[in-house]
C-alpha cells in the first residue's frame, strides 16, 4: 500500500521442537463466565472447548468436531462426527451432548447472545451413531457458519447436574478442546492445563496462565518485564511504543475490523450526499492509518477489508473490485467543491458526536478529523460516554447524525457487513444499520445475499453493496485494522496468523528458531 | 533533695553562708537574640525561707521573670544576664541539670488552674509520676497509695477519693490544691507560684493564700509569689518587688510601701486600689498607658504617666537606689518628692466618703420578681431560684456573689438573651418577661432603654469594623423620643476617648479603651438602664478606676446603673443599693453601705471577709 | 450499658447510612442511561427475543421499587445478589477482592503511623527550625501530589527503571505479594502521611503550648514520660480521628492506585463495575464502603472514648 | 479527603509578626498568577495551536521548534499544558467558590439560629462526614458518564456538609462572643448582625475553606480525569494529559510529567498561599497581648 511503512499480515519465525511449560497470557478484562455462549469475551474459553466447524486462516471453513458436512436441501444440514472424541474427564463425545449444546443457543433461560446466529434453527436429530441432521425453519445460506461460531460443545450431563451455576467456577462446563481450566476467576484469569484426552495434536505449551491487566500501558510494561508472554491486546494507537519493547515481537495479523464513520441518511444535516461527500473528501485518511495506528492500519476503501472477498474470488478478480470501490481522496479541494453544492456551502455546521470512552483511539481519530473539517468551516465537537451509555444512545437509533464506530466480522463473508449495516431491516432500536441506509435498489441486491442459494451471486451482490454505500457516501471506512499480538521472542507462532485462525492461537505457539 | 537547711525557724532570713537562695542580676530576657526586650536589667533576690512578692500590671513582666528563675521561658524568648539558684547558675545550665533541678530544687505553680493539670490522667497519676521521678525507684502499690493520700492531706483534701479523679471532675479551688501538692511532691526549696489564685473566687483565693502560707511556714520553703494585687502581696510576704515595664521600679517590705512609698508608680497603684471600706468622691487611676518595653530603654519607663516627672527623667534609665536597707526604688526624684508621695497617698487614703441618701420611693424603672431560670430541659438544677428586686429612679443597683450565683444569668434574663424559666421582669410598665412575645415597635423601645456592658473588653467589639462603624450603627437605633442624637465623635469624647479613635479598629485599643466605647455604644440609645456584667474585672488596677469613673458619669446624667461584679470595693464605689446572690437566690439586700458595713447573713460575711486588706492578720 | 446504647446508636446511623446509600446508588443506577444487557452483549448483533430473554433472566424488568426491595430483602440476610457480569456472587467477589485492599490499605496505615507521628512530633519540637522547615516542606509537596502522580512516577522509576519492584499486579505467595504491595502503598501513604504529619505537628504544637506540659516540666519530670503521657496522650485525640478518616478514606485512594499498578481488589473492582453497570456489585461495594466508613468512625470514637475521660463522662456518664 | 480536614492544621498558638511574607509565599504567588494567567490567556500565549496535528512527525522529544516535545498526534505539549490551564483551573475554582458561598451561608444560619435549621444541617452532615466524595464521584459519574462538570456538581455537593460544620464552628465560637449579644441589646435584625457582624469575622476560616477546597477540587478532578471520569478525552487538563501520555514516557516523558508537575505545583503553591493568608488573617483578628 502507499503509507505501506508496515506490512499488514504477520511473520514469525521458524519454530524448534520442544515444549514450553507456561505462556502467561494477558487480557485486557475478564471475560465472566466460563460458558461460550455467555462469556463476555472468549479469550480464554476458545481454548477449552471445540465447534464443529473451524476457519482457517484464511477464513475458509475446516473440519473440527465434524469431521465433515454437508448440505442436502436449502434446510437440511448433516455433519458427521468425528471418531473417538473425548471430554476431558475420559467420557466420549456423544450425539446426545451435541444436540443438548445446540439447543442450548435458543433456551431462554439460557438467553445466550449466540441465538442471533440461530434464528432459523428448527431442529436437530441424531440420524446415524455418528451422525447429525439439522433442519432449519427457512433457508439461511449462512448457518453454516453457526456451526463454527455457536455450535461449540459441551457434556450434557454435567451440565444437566449444574444446571444452576454452571459457567461459575464452581460447576465449569465440560468440553473437548485442548486445555482445561485448572483454576478460574471471572475477573481476573485463570490457569488452563492441558487436556490428556485432547483429540488433536498435542500443543507445545504445557500451560496457560491467563491474567487481567486491564491497563494498557501496565500490560506493555508486564510484557517488557516477562511478567506475561503474549497478549492479543495490543493498543494500536500505541503500537509504536510496543514495537520498541525489546523482548517482543508485535505482529499484526490480517484482521477483518474497519474503522468507519456513518452518516445518517434519512435526516437533516446528512441526508445531504455533497456534505457527506465534502466530509468524505477532507478526511485525512492516510494520515489517520500513519499516525493514530502508527502504520498498522490500512486506509480504507469502502468497509470490507478485501481479504474477505479472498476467500471467494481470486486475488485479480478481488483487486479489481477493489479498485473500483468509489474513493474519496483526501483533497481539500473537491472537498469544499462538494460543499459548495451541498446545502452548507460555506460550512458553518457544528457537528456534535459521542464516541465510545473506551475506545481511546477514537478520541484521536476524532481530534485529527476534528483538524481536517475545521478547514471545511466545520467544527466538530466530540465527547466521549462510556461503553454503557454510549451503546444506550447508539442503540437508540434516534438523532444517530454522525458515528464512528469499528465495525468487526462474525464470520468471514461480506454478507456479516452489509447485512447488519446496509439491510432496511437493521435501521431500527438495537441494531447496525446506522446510516440508515437502504434504498430499493440496495434492498434488492440485498434480498439475493440473503437468499440466493449460489454462492458467487451472493457474494458478488455484497460487493455491489459495498460499491452503493461507497458511492452514496453513507458509510465511509477509514481504516482496516489489523489483528493484532505482542507475543515473546521466546516463542513464535507456527503457521499463519489471523484473526480467523485465533481460536486455538496457543496451540500453535512453539520455541522460537533463531 | 529535701534540704534540711530549709527546715530552720523561718525567721532567721539573713544569708548564713552568704547565698541566696535565688538571684537574680541583670536579667534581660528578648525576643530572639536581637529581638525587642521584654524584660530589662531585673535585679532580684531571694533568701531561705523568705516569700517574696512581684506585683505589677499585666504584661509587666512577672511571668516572664519567674520562668527564668526555673529556666522555663518560652521558646523564642532569649535569656540573659544572670540567673543563680543556690549559686548555680541558670542561665549557662544544660537542659538535662535544669531539670534535675526542677521539682526538688525550684518548682512552680501557674495561674490557671483549669490548664495546669492533664486532663486525660487522674490525680494520683499526676502526684505518683511526681513522686516516683523524685525518688528515681518504682513506688508500690499500697507505698504510692498512702503517700498520695498524706501528700493530698497536706493540701487539706481529707477525701482520698480525689486521688481517684480526673481533674475536670474537680473545682478550680481543688485543682489549685492539687496542683500544689504536686508541685510540693518533690520537696521544693523554691516554689514560684504564678498567680495562683487570680482564676479563684475571693473566698477561695484566701484558703489557698493560707495553705500556701501554712506549708511555707511548716518547711521554711521560699516563695517567690507572682501577683498584681497589691493587697495580696502585702498580707503573706516578706518583701515586694513591683515591676513596670520589663525591670523593678520599687523594693521594699510591705510597711515600708504604706508608710514611705518611694516611686510615683507604686503610689499610683496604691491609690488606684477602690477602698472597700468606704465610698471614694473621684475614681481614677493612672493616666495613660504602659508603654512597650522598647521604647522606654532609655528613660525612665514612667515618666510618661508620672505627675512628678521632669525632663530629666527622660534621659538615660533610672537604677535601683536604696532608700533604706531593705528598701529601693527606681527613682531619681525619691529624695525630692518622698513627702509629696507621702501625703498624695494619705490624700486618697482620707478621701471623704460621700453620704449617698437612702431614698426607697423614687419612680420604678425595673421590677424583677420570682424570676427563675433553668438551662435544662428537665429542670434538674436552677440557676435562678427566684428573684426579687427592684430598681428606682436615680439608683443604681449592685448585684454581687461568688462565681455561678447566678449573676450573668439574670443579666441575660433581662437583655432578652436569655429566656426566663418562670417570673416576671417589668421594665418602665413593660412586661419583658419574654421578648419573643413583643412586638416589633415594642422590641424597640425596649432595646432603647435597657442596654448592656460586658466583662470582656476583647471580644465585646466586633474586630471587622471601625469605632465609628459600630458606634454610628449603635446611633441608627436610637429613638426619635430619646432627644437629639450625639456624633459618634461626641460619644467618644463623653466616655473620655478622642474623637480620632473613630477611624481605629478595636485591634488598636487598650483594653480600659476598648471597655469605654462599650460604654459609649450602649449610651448611644440613651438608655434608662445600663447593665454592667463585670466591666472591670479584666482590666488592671491603673485602667479600672478611669473606666469607673466613666460609669460614673454616666449614672449620674440620668441612667440607672445595675451593676453586676464579685468585687466588693468596686461595688462600693459604683451602687447604692445592693443584693447579694448565692446559688440563685438573694440572700441579703440593702443599701451598699449597710450591708457592706454590717453583713447580716453568713454568706455576705464571709464574702466581706475574704476581701484583701493587705495586712498579714487577714490570712490568720 | 449506656456504652451499649451509644454503640447501637451509632451502629443505627450506620445502617441509616447504608439504607440511603443503597437506595440512592439503586435510583442511580435505574435512571441513568445504557443498560446491563447491552454490557452483556458487548456491542454484538441480537434479536428482541435475545435482549427480552436476557433482561427476565435477571429480572430487569421488574418495577424499580420492586427491584430494589428485593435487592434490601436479600441484602438483610448478607445475600448481596450475583454479579451480573461474571454471575459469581457477590459476596464471593468482595470476600475475594477485599483482602488486597485490605492488605494495601493496612500497609498504607502502618507507613502512615510508623513515618507522620514521629515526624509530626520532631516537628513540633523543632518548631521553626531547619527540621520543622524540612518536614513542612515535605508535608506541603506530599499533600499536594495527587496519589495517582506519584503512582505513575514510583512505577516508572522502581518498577521500570530501576526494577526493583514488580510492575503490576497482586502476586502470588507471602513474599511475592509483599513486594507487589510495597509501590502501592507508598503511592497510598503518600498523601496519607503528610495529612497526618500536618495533624500531629498542629496537635503536638498546641498540646505543647499548654499550661499542663510547662507545669510537668517544672516538676522534673523525664523527657519520655513528658512526651508519652502528655504530648502524645493528648494529641492522640487528632491523631486518631485523622487516621480514622483515613481508613474510611481508603477505598478512594486505592481506586487510583489499584488501576495504577493493575491490582485486583475492591478499587478496581469498583470502577469495573461502575463501567459495566453490574448494579448487584455495585451495590455491594457501596454496601460495604458504608459498613467500613461506620465501623471506623465507631472505633474511632470508642479509642477516642478510652482516652479521654471527659468524653467518657459525657456518653457514658 | 474532604476539605474540611485540613483546617485544625493551620492552628499555632503564639505566631511571630511579619511584615513582608516569605520567599516560599512569594514565590507561591508568582506561581499562582502564572497560572491564573494562563488559565485565561493561555491559548493566546501558547505558542502553537494546542490542537494542531502534525501527524507525520508524531512524537518528538523537547527541543527545536517544541520547547517540550509533541504527543504522539505530533501536538505541541507546551501550547497544551498552556491550554490546560483553563480546563485544570475552572472546575476546582468553580468547586472552591461555590462550596464556600454555601457552606458560609447553611454554616452562618445554621450555627446563628439554630433550631430545626442547625438540626437538618447536623444531620444531613453526620451522615455525609465521612462519605469519600472521590469514591462517590466515581460511582455517580461512572454510572451517569456525565463527565467534568457532573463530577464538579457532586463534589460541590459532598463539600458543603462538612465545610459547613467548620463555618458553623466558626460562628459557634463568634455567637456568644459579647459583640453579638451587644448586637442583640441593640435590636440588630438577625439578618444584619450575620451579614455585617458574622459574616467578616468568619471570613478567615472562609478565606481557608476556599483556597483548601481548591486544591481538593484540583487533585479530586484531576484523579477523576485519570480515571477517565472526569475531564473530556482528548483535552489537555491536566490530569487527562497525564493519563493520556503515560505511554510516551520512554519517547517524551515531558508529555506525562509536566502536567503532573503543575498539578503539584499549583495545589503546593495555593496550600501555601492559604495557609499563609489564614495565618495572618486570623493572627490580625486576635492580637492583643
Ligand atoms: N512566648 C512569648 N513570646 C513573645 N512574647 C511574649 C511571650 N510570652 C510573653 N510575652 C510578652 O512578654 C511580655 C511580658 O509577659 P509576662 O507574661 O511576663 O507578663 P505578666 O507580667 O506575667 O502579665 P500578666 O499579668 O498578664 O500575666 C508581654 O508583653 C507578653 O506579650
Ligand atoms: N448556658 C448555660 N447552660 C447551662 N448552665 C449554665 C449556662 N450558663 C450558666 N450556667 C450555670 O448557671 C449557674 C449560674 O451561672 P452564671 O454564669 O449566671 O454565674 P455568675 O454569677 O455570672 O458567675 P461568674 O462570676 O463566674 O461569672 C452556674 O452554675 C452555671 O454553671
Ligand atoms: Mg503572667
Ligand atoms: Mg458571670
Amino acid at each position: 500500500s502507499k503509507s505501506g511503512s508496515k506490512a499488514l499480515g504477520a511473520d514469525f519465525p521458524a519454530a524448534k521442537p520442544g515444549d514450553i511449560a507456561t505462556l502467561k497470557i494477558g487480557l485486557a478484562s475478564g471475560q465472566g463466565r466460563y460458558d461460550v455462549l455467555l462469556a463476555t469475551s472468549s479469550a480464554i474459553v476458545v481454548n477449552s472447548y471445540d465447534a464443529l466447524l473451524a476457519w482457517n486462516s484464511k477464513g475458509e471453513l475446516v473440519p473440527s468436531l465434524a469431521k465433515s458436512w454437508k448440505q442436502t436441501s436449502p434446510t437440511t444440514y448433516v455433519y458427521e462426527l468425528r471418531d473417538g472424541v473425548k471430554f476431558w474427564d475420559g467420557t466420549p463425545l456423544t450425539t446426545d451432548d451435541v444436540i443438548y449444546s445446540m439447543n442450548r443457543n435458543v433456551d431462554p433461560k439460557v438467553a445466550s447472545p449466540y441465538g442471533v446466529y440461530y434464528t432459523a434453527f428448527d431442529k436437530v436429530t441424531a440420524t446415524g451413531p455418528n451422525q447429525l441432521t439439522v433442519q432449519l425453519k427457512r433457508p439461511d445460506p449462512y448457518w453454516r457458519y453457526a456451526s463454527a461460531i455457536a455450535t461449540t460443545v459441551i457434556q450434557k450431563k454435567f451440565a444437566l447436574a449444574h444446571a444452576k451455576d454452571l459457567g461459575t467456577p464452581a460447576a465449569i462446563p465440560i468440553g473437548t478442546g485442548p486445555y482445561l481450566p485448572k483454576s478460574y476467576s471471572p475477573a481476573t484469569g485463570g490457569t488452563l492445563v492441558q487436556n490428556p484426552h485432547y483429540w488433536g495434536e498435542k500443543p507445545a505449551v504445557q500451560s496457560l496462565e491467563f491474567s487481567v491487566i486491564p491497563d494498557p500501558e501496565s500490560r506493555r510494561l508486564a510484557l517488557q518485564s516477562g511478567a506475561i508472554d503474549a497478549t492479543l491486546d495490543v493498543p494500536l494507537e500505541q503500537a509504536k511504543t510496543w514495537d520498541q519493547i525489546p523482548n517482543t515481537r508485535v505482529a499484526y495479523g490480517s484482521g477483518g475490523n474497519t474503522k468507519i464513520f456513518s452518516f445518517d441518511t434519512k435526516s437533516a444535516p446528512f441526508n445531504d450526499i455533497h456534505l457527506r461527500r465534502a466530509i468524505a473528501h477532507a478526511i485525512d485518511r492516510e494520515g489517520i492509518a500513519k499516525s493514530v495506528f502508527n502504520g498498522t492500519a490500512k486506509p480504507a476503501r469502502g468497509v470490507i477489508p478485501p481479504e474477505i472477498f479472498e476467500v471467494f474470488f481470486g486475488k485479480d478478480e478481488t483487486d479489481k473490485w477493489y479498485n473500483s470501490v468509489p474513493v474519496y481522496d483526501y483533497d481539500l479541494t473537491k472537498a469544499k467543491a462538494e460543499l459548495a453544492k451541498s446545502k452548507y456551502p460555506n460550512g458553518g455546521l457544528t457537528i456534535d458526536m459521542p464516541f465510545q470512552a473506551s475506545q481511546t483511539v477514537d478520541r484521536d481519530i476524532l481530534a485529527t478529523v476534528q483538524q481536517n473539517l475545521k478547514q471545511l468551516n466545520i467544527d466538530l465537537k466530540y465527547r466521549s460516554l462510556p461503553d454503557t451509555q454510549y451503546f444506550a444512545e447508539l442503540y437508540r437509533h434516534q438523532k444517530l447524525g454522525m458515528q464512528l464506530f469499528y465495525f468487526g466480522a462474525t464470520y468471514p463473508d461480506p454478507f456479516t457487513y452489509t447485512f447488519y449495516m446496509m439491510a432496511k431491516s437493521q435501521a431500527v432500536p438495537n441494531a447496525f444499520n446506522f446510516a440508515n441506509f437502504y434504498s430499493g435498489e440496495s434492498e434488492k441486491l440485498m434480498r439475493i445475499q440473503e437468499t440466493d442459494p449460489d454462492l458467487q451471486k451472493r457474494v458478488r451482490a455484497g460487493a455491489e453493496l459495498v460499491k452503493l454505500a461507497a458511492d452514496d457516501a453513507a458509510y465511509i471506512g477509514i481504516n482496516f485494522l489489523p489483528f493484532p499480538i505482542a507475543l515473546n521472542k521466546k516463542y513464535t507462532i507456527d503457521g499463519e496468523f489471523s484473526i480467523w485462525s485465533f481460536a486455538n492461537w496457543p496451540t500453535r505457539v512453539r520455541i522460537a528458531g533463531s | 533533695m529535701t534540704d534540711p537547711v530549709a527546715l530552720q525557724s523561718p525567721v532567721d532570713k539573713e544569708p548564713a553562708n552568704g547565698t541566696p537562695l535565688l538571684s537574680m542580676h541583670d536579667l534581660r530576657i528578648t525576643r530572639g537574640i536581637k529581638g525587642p526586650p521584654l524584660v530589662t536589667g531585673l535585679d532580684l533576690e531571694l533568701l531561705r525561707g523568705e516569700t517574696v512578692a512581684l506585683v505589677g500590671e499585666s504584661g509587666a513582666g512577672k511571668s516572664l521573670t519567674a520562668r527564668a528563675a526555673i529556666k522555663l521561658v518560652p521558646p523564642g524568648l532569649h535569656v540573659s544576664g544572670e540567673v543563680r539558684f543556690q549559686g548555680a547558675d541558670l542561665v549557662s545550665m544544660d537542659e538535662e541539670s535544669a531539670r534535675s533541678l526542677r521539682g526538688g530544687g525550684v518548682a512552680m505553680l501557674l495561674q490557671d488552674p483549669f490548664t495546669i493539670l492533664n486532663p486525660l490522667t487522674r490525680t494520683r497519676t499526676h502526684l505518683i509520676e511526681t513522686l516516683r521521678s523524685a525518688s528515681g525507684r518504682n513506688l508500690s502499690r499500697s507505698q504510692a497509695a498512702d503517700e498520695v493520700a498524706r501528700r493530698l492531706a497536706e493540701v487539706g483534701i481529707d477525701d482520698p477519693a480525689v486521688g481517684d479523679r480526673y481533674p475536670f471532675e474537680l473545682s478550680g479551688g481543688m485543682r489549685q490544691r492539687v496542683a500544689l501538692a504536686c508541685a510540693l511532691a518533690k520537696d521544693p526549696a523554691l516554689l514560684i507560684a504564678d498567680e495562683p489564685t487570680t482564676a479563684l473566687d475571693a473566698t477561695t483565693q484566701r484558703e489557698v493564700l493560707r495553705l500556701l502560707r501554712s506549708v511555707q511556714q511548716a518547711r521554711g520553703m521560699g516563695v517567690l509569689l507572682i501577683t498584681h494585687d497589691l493587697r495580696v502581696a502585702f498580707s503573706i510576704s516578706d518583701r515586694v518587688y513591683v515591676m513596670y515595664a520589663g525591670s523593678v521600679v520599687e523594693q521594699a517590705r510591705p510597711t515600708e510601701f504604706t508608710d514611705s512609698p518611694a516611686h510615683p508608680y507604686t503610689v499610683g497603684l496604691l491609690s488606684a486600689e477602690p477602698p472597700t471600706d468606704r465610698r471614694r468622691k473621684q475614681l481614677d487611676g493612672i493616666p495613660g498607658q504602659v508603654p512597650a518595653v522598647e521604647t522606654v530603654l532609655d528613660q525612665c519607663a514612667f515618666a510618661a504617666r508620672c505627675a512628678w516627672a521632669t525632663p530629666d527623667c527622660e534621659v538615660g534609665k533610672p537604677p535601683l537606689l536604696p532608700v533604706t536597707d531593705t528598701h529601693a526604688s527606681a527613682c531619681r526624684r525619691q529624695d525630692h518628692i518622698a513627702h509629696e508621695l507621702r501625703t498624695a497617698l494619705k490624700e486618697t487614703k482620707a478621701a471623704d466618703a460621700e453620704p449617698v441618701d437612702d431614698d426607697q420611693t423614687a419612680a420604678e424603672i425595673l421590677r424583677v420578681s420570682g424570676l427563675r431560670k433553668s438551662y435544662q430541659r428537665d429542670r434538674s438544677s436552677w440557676a435562678l431560684k427566684g428573684i426579687d428586686f427592684t430598681l428606682r429612679e436615680g439608683r443604681s443597683l449592685g448585684i454581687v456573689g461568688e462565681s455561678g450565683s447566678g449573676k450573668t444569668t439574670l443579666a441575660r434574663c433581662l437583655l432578652g438573651l436569655e429566656e426566663p424559666t418562670d417570673g416576671m421582669i417589668e421594665l418602665l410598665g413593660t412586661d419583658i418577661t419574654s421578648y419573643r412575645g413583643l412586638g416589633r415597635k415594642q422590641l424597640r423601645e425596649i432595646h432603647g432603654q435597657i442596654q448592656c456592658v460586658f466583662q470582656d473588653p476583647y471580644s465585646s467589639l466586633n474586630r471587622s469594623h471601625t469605632i465609628g462603624f459600630i458606634l454610628r450603627e449603635a446611633l441608627s437605633r436610637r429613638a426619635a423620643t430619646a432627644g437629639p442624637a450625639p456624633s459618634a465623635e461626641e460619644l467618644l469624647e463623653r466616655v473620655g476617648l478622642g474623637a480620632h479613635y473613630a477611624t481605629r479598629r478595636p485591634v488598636a485599643l487598650s483594653g480600659g479603651q476598648r471597655q469605654r466605647v462599650a460604654i459609649a455604644r450602649a449610651l448611644a440609645v440613651a438608655p434608662k438602664v445600663l447593665l454592667c456584667d463585670e466591666p472591670v474585672a479584666a482590666l488592671d488596677v491603673s485602667v479600672q478606676g478611669q473606666v469607673l469613673q466613666v460609669l460614673r458619669e454616666v449614672s449620674e446624667g440620668g441612667t440607672q446603673l445595675l451593676f453586676i461584679t464579685h468585687d466588693l470595693a468596686v461595688v462600693r464605689q459604683m451602687t447604692d443599693d445592693i443584693v447579694v446572690l448565692e446559688q440563685g437566690t438573694i440572700v441579703e439586700a440593702g443599701t451598699t453601705s449597710s450591708v457592706l458595713d454590717q453583713p447580716q447573713h453568713a454568706y455576705t460575711q464571709r464574702l466581706v471577709g475574704a476581701v484583701p486588706t493587705g495586712d498579714t492578720g487577714w490570712l490568720s | 450499658m449506656r456504652l451499649g446504647w451509644y454503640v447501637l446508636r451509632r451502629l443505627g446511623v450506620g445502617a441509616l447510612l447504608l439504607v440511603i446509600a443503597s437506595f440512592f446508588v439503586f435510583s442511580l443506577l435505574y435512571i441513568s442511561p445504557g443498560r446491563p444487557e447491552q454490557i452483556l452483549l458487548g456491542g454484538r448483533p441480537a434479536t428482541p427475543e435475545i435482549m427480552a430473554a436476557i433482561r427476565a433472566k435477571y429480572s430487569l424488568d421488574d418495577p424499580f421499587l420492586v427491584q430494589y426491595g428485593r435487592w434490601f430483602l436479600e441484602a438483610i440476610r448478607l445475600d448481596f445478589g450475583q454479579s451480573i457480569v461474571t454471575d459469581q456472587p457477590v459476596t464471593t467477589v468482595l470476600a475475594e477482592r477485599s483482602l488486597p485492599t485490605l492488605a494495601l490499605s493496612v500497609a498504607g496505615l502502618v507507613l502512615t503511623m510508623i513515618i507522620a507521628v514521629p515526624a509530626g512530633m520532631y516537628a513540633a519540637a523543632k518548631r521553626n527550625k531547619v527540621g520543622d522547615r524540612l518536614v513542612s516542606m515535605l508535608t506541603l509537596l506530599g499533600m499536594s501530589a495527587p496519589t495517582f502522580a506519584v503512582g505513575v512516577l514510583l512505577l516508572y522509576v522502581f518498577g521500570v527503571a530501576l526494577a526493583w519492584f514488580p510492575v503490576f499486579g497482586n502476586g502470588e505467595g507471602f513474599g511475592s505479594q509483599l513486594q507487589h504491595l510495597v509501590l502501592p502503598a507508598i503511592a497510598l501513604a503518600v498523601t496519607q502521611i503528610a495529612y497526618v504529619t500536618r495533624q500531629t505537628r498542629a496537635a503536638a504544637l498546641s498540646v505543647y503550648g499548654q499550661d499542663y506540659v510547662t507545669f510537668a516540666r517544672s516538676r522534673g519530670l523525664g523527657r519520655s514520660l513528658i512526651w508519652r503521657r502528655y504530648a502524645l496522650l493528648n494529641s492522640s485525640l487528632p491523631i486518631v480521628t485523622a487516621s480514622g478518616l483515613l481508613l474510611a478514606y481508603t477505598l478512594a485512594g486505592a481506586v487510583l492506585v489499584e488501576v495504577t499498578f493493575s491490582r485486583e481488589g475492591l478499587g478496581s473492582l469498583m470502577l469495573q463495575a461502575v463501567q459495566s453497570k453490574d448494579i448487584p456489585v455495585v451495590q455491594g461495594l457501596v454496601a460495604f464502603a458504608a459498613v467500613t466508613v461506620t465501623l471506623v468512625n465507631l472505633g474511632v470514637d470508642l479509642i477516642n472514648l478510652a482516652i479521654d475521660p471527659r468524653l467518657r463522662k459525657e456518653v457514658i456518664g | 479527603m474532604s476539605a474540611a480536614i485540613g483546617l485544625e492544621a493551620g492552628t499555632t498558638t503564639v505566631r511571630r509578626r511579619r511584615k513582608l511574607p516569605p520567599i516560599s509565599v512569594l514565590l507561591a504567588a508568582v506561581f499562582a498568577l502564572i497560572v491564573v494567567v494562563l488559565a485565561i490567556f493561555g491559548p493566546l500565549l501558547a505558542p502553537h495551536d494546542p490542537a494542531a496535528q502534525s501527524l507525520q512527525t508524531g512524537v518528538v522529544g523537547p527541543g527545536g521548534e517544541h520547547l517540550l516535545g509533541t504527543d504522539h498526534l505530533g501536538r505541541d505539549i507546551l501550547s497544551r499544558v498552556m491550554a490546560g490551564a483553563r480546563d485544570a483551573i475552572v472546575g476546582p475554582a468553580l468547586i472552591a467558590v461555590v462550596t464556600t458561598f454555601f457552606s458560609l451561608l447553611f454554616g452562618i444560619i445554621s450555627g446563628y439560629r439554630g433550631g430545626i435549621i442547625e438540626a437538618i444541617v447536623m444531620r444531613v452532615g453526620d451522615l455525609m462526614y465521612s462519605v469519600p466524595a472521590i469514591l462517590v464521584s466515581i460511582v455517580v459519574v461512572g454510572v451517569l458518564g456525565g463527565g467534568y462538570y457532573l463530577a464538579v456538581g457532586v463534589i460541590i455537593l459532598l463539600s458543603v456538609p462538612a465545610d459547613t460544620r467548620v463555618v458553623r464552628a466558626a460562628v459557634l465560637s463568634e455567637r456568644h462572643l459579647p459583640y453579638i449579644e451587644a448586637c442583640k441589646t441593640l435590636g440588630l435584625s438577625r439578618r444584619r448582625i450575620m451579614a455585617v457582624h458574622i459574616l467578616p469575622n468568619v471570613m478567615p476560616t472562609a478565606m481557608a475553606i476556599l483556597l483548601l477546597d481548591f486544591v481538593y477540587g484540583l487533585i479530586a478532578l484531576s484523579s477523576l480525569s485519570y480515571l477517565g471520569l472526569g475531564a473530556e478525552a482528548g483535552s489537555p487538563e491536566w490530569g487527562r494529559m497525564l493519563a493520556d501520555n503515560r505511554a510516551l514516557l520512554a519517547d517524551n516523558p515531558n508529555a506525562a510529567l509536566v502536567p503532573a508537575v503543575l498539578i503539584m505545583a499549583t495545589a503546593a503553591a495555593v496550600t501555601l498561599l492559604g495557609d499563609w493568608a489564614y495565618d495572618r488573617v486570623s493572627q490580625e483578628a486576635i492580637t492583643h497581648d
